[in-house]
């Protein structure tokens, strides 16, 4: 029985590149996992938006009613809903001049318990150490 | 000896960092490491098989299958491979496809990985 | 020489705008190029509006990244689809996408 | 009325430039302009038939051969799409394939070029 | 009988991204443009290195003996070969201190009877407002 | 925490470098990136080498783009693949592409 725990960090905003939805795909792939591993085994994931990666999480993204695609902002929604650790970089809102306001907190439409944590960039480099592998976006 | 997790998500053509990841990967094993090798998005061009020997292209298909007949484990992300027009049909014998989570479960028991993401 | 401009970009990696002296400039913020319309870095805005030149904005790129008529600079012109079309057509005579 | 060339060498899925190209190429015909489209380097997976519609990737098929019909020119170039591995029986119906001359010979009586380059 | 003139302008260093050698490939490809236009008509292709763009010009790339992949170095010679306009802005070089000697000149080992020509930026100035379109890569 | 971080372009997007505080850093220069061990604009090294860290470069990216041991500055060690593979194995516990 082990855990091996993984930090996936986004610096960049989205739809430029499929780099930050491919973040969260991938981080909720953490709850699949065990299909490969033995009996209590487990891979965890949580997710850091740091930088211009903090944009991502604006609310209101109408990617889909404007280009037929899932939004960001969706995936996010998600990942809370598979109880993933989700953290956003305060500082960063704080120079975009954004608040909890701006941005995706939680996802009770579709019934998630957990929500987005905004903290200081302090608690994200503390995951950071406390993590096995680092996977930068 | 330890394994060695890389993970690309970058085209075959034009970046270079399939290049880079498929030369890392074979020297990691030749110094004795176990070597996985995961690629997503559009690096998931890696898989295709006969891909054409263009010079003005990046063309791995070759140095691929010398490593994974000497043990690189290498596979696609298939929904990202299916979204471009990639199927099972097309990919190269030994290369397998899976879905996201045999990538997280490589890192399980990895000594070190390398996610080769940013662009 | 008259440019309409293309911006896709948030952190644009060629300076060439610092370059081109047209006769008549204008610079189209697009996909993730319409950050520099809406976002203000501890309060400042960026140092692109501060060209001369006539500047627009992509409401459909806006709203996709969760932004609208609110969030935009007021030297900033909101645009559709249709509007860059005519732009393109009618006003300028060369286009660049940096 | 104009002719608009657009040529455009960014992937289908990530950018959204192929989806801006095509938003653009069917705004202009709309207003009665004539329409090029050329897509090379990884742009041309733009060109292959059966595209999965994922709801996570761009899903351009349907809007393209809406545009198709209605005098839509599209041309991949040939070489970009043989060495990632589409050939012409995965391209779709209406989508033509030329070597590189097709776009510069299209840009000769076009009004306007908007070339989407640059990454 | 009429031309039209295109310029194509290289902004970034090459093998990070395929652009700057499409930019190349794309303007060769002005010389096979007739089968697709009336007896006379022509399409011209000028080349512009500006910017870090610059750096596609250095010799001696060894890109075909480390990852067998034809330099841009090669396509660049190619280009001279066929007796392409190519520019490369000497206020550029300046800023990275290089000079002639440091860069891609002429492709005489080829047969080439154009050389490249490093100008002030005024002269790709005067080109960009002289052709019919530019293209940006 | 020693981290090994990968640097793989020449004009940076991202800022991530300046925050984080490893324990033991280095930054291994790669792709374009080698660009940031060659060259000087206007006579001025790139401000990434001011970095506290120990910097390493990619024969082979050298050389591709036609640079070589002669334009790396001084506090830049030349390395090779098999070098890279040792050094993330045996000095640095994870690693970042930025």
């Amino acid at each position: 029985m082990a855990t091996t725990k993984l930090g996936f960090i986004v610096q960049r905003p989205g739809y430029k590149s499929e780099n930050p939805k491919l973040a969260i795909t991938h981080a909720i792939a953490s709850q699949s996992v065990e299909v490969y591993l033995n009996e209590g085994d487990v891979v965890t994931a949580d997710i850091a938006f740091i930088g211009d990666g903090v944009l991502n999480c604006k609310k209101d993204q109408k990617a889909m009613d404007l280009y037929k695609l899932t939004s960001t902002e969706t995936h996010i929604k998600m990942s809370l809903l598979l109880d993933l650790n989700v953290l956003v970089c305060k500082e960063d809102l704080d120079r975009f001049g954004l608040t909890e306001n701006d941005i995706v907190i939680d996802a009770e439409e579709f019934g998630a318990e957990v929500t987005v944590k905004v903290v200081p960039f302090t608690d994200i480099t503390k995951m950071m150490e406390e993590v096995n592998h680092l996977l930068f976006f | 000896m330890g394994k060695l997790t890389i993970g690309c998500f970058a085209s075959l053509v034009g970046s270079m960092s399939l290049d880079f990841a498929v030369k890392l990967a074979g020297t990691a094993m030749e110094k004795g490491h176990k070597v996985d090798l995961w690629v997503s998005g559009n690096g998931t061009m890696l898989s295709i098989k006969g891909q054409r020997a263009f010079k003005d292209y990046s063309f791995l298909e070759g140095p691929l299958k010398e490593l994974m007949a000497k043990g690189l484990n290498v596979t696609a992300c298939e929904a990202c491979a299916e979204a471009r027009g990639y199927h099972k049909e097309n990919t190269m014998e030994g290369f397998k496809r899976h879905s996201m989570d045999w990538y997280l479960a490589s890192t399980f028991d990895a000594d070190r990985v390398l996610h080769i993401g940013g662009e | 020489m008259k440019l309409a401009a293309f911006v896709s970009d948030y952190r644009l990696n060629v300076d060439t705008l610092d370059r081109l002296n047209p006769e008549k400039l204008c610079i189209i913020l697009v996909q993730n190029g319409v950050y520099h319309a809406t976002t203000k870095e501890k309060g400042s805005p960026s140092s692109l509006l501060q060209k001369t030149a006539d500047f627009y904005v992509l409401i459909d790129d806006l709203q996709t990244r969760g932004l609208g008529n609110a969030d935009v600079a007021d030297n900033v012109k909101v645009i559709s689809y249709s509007d860059i079309v005519d732009l393109i057509f009618n006003e300028y005579d060369k286009t660049a996408w940096l």
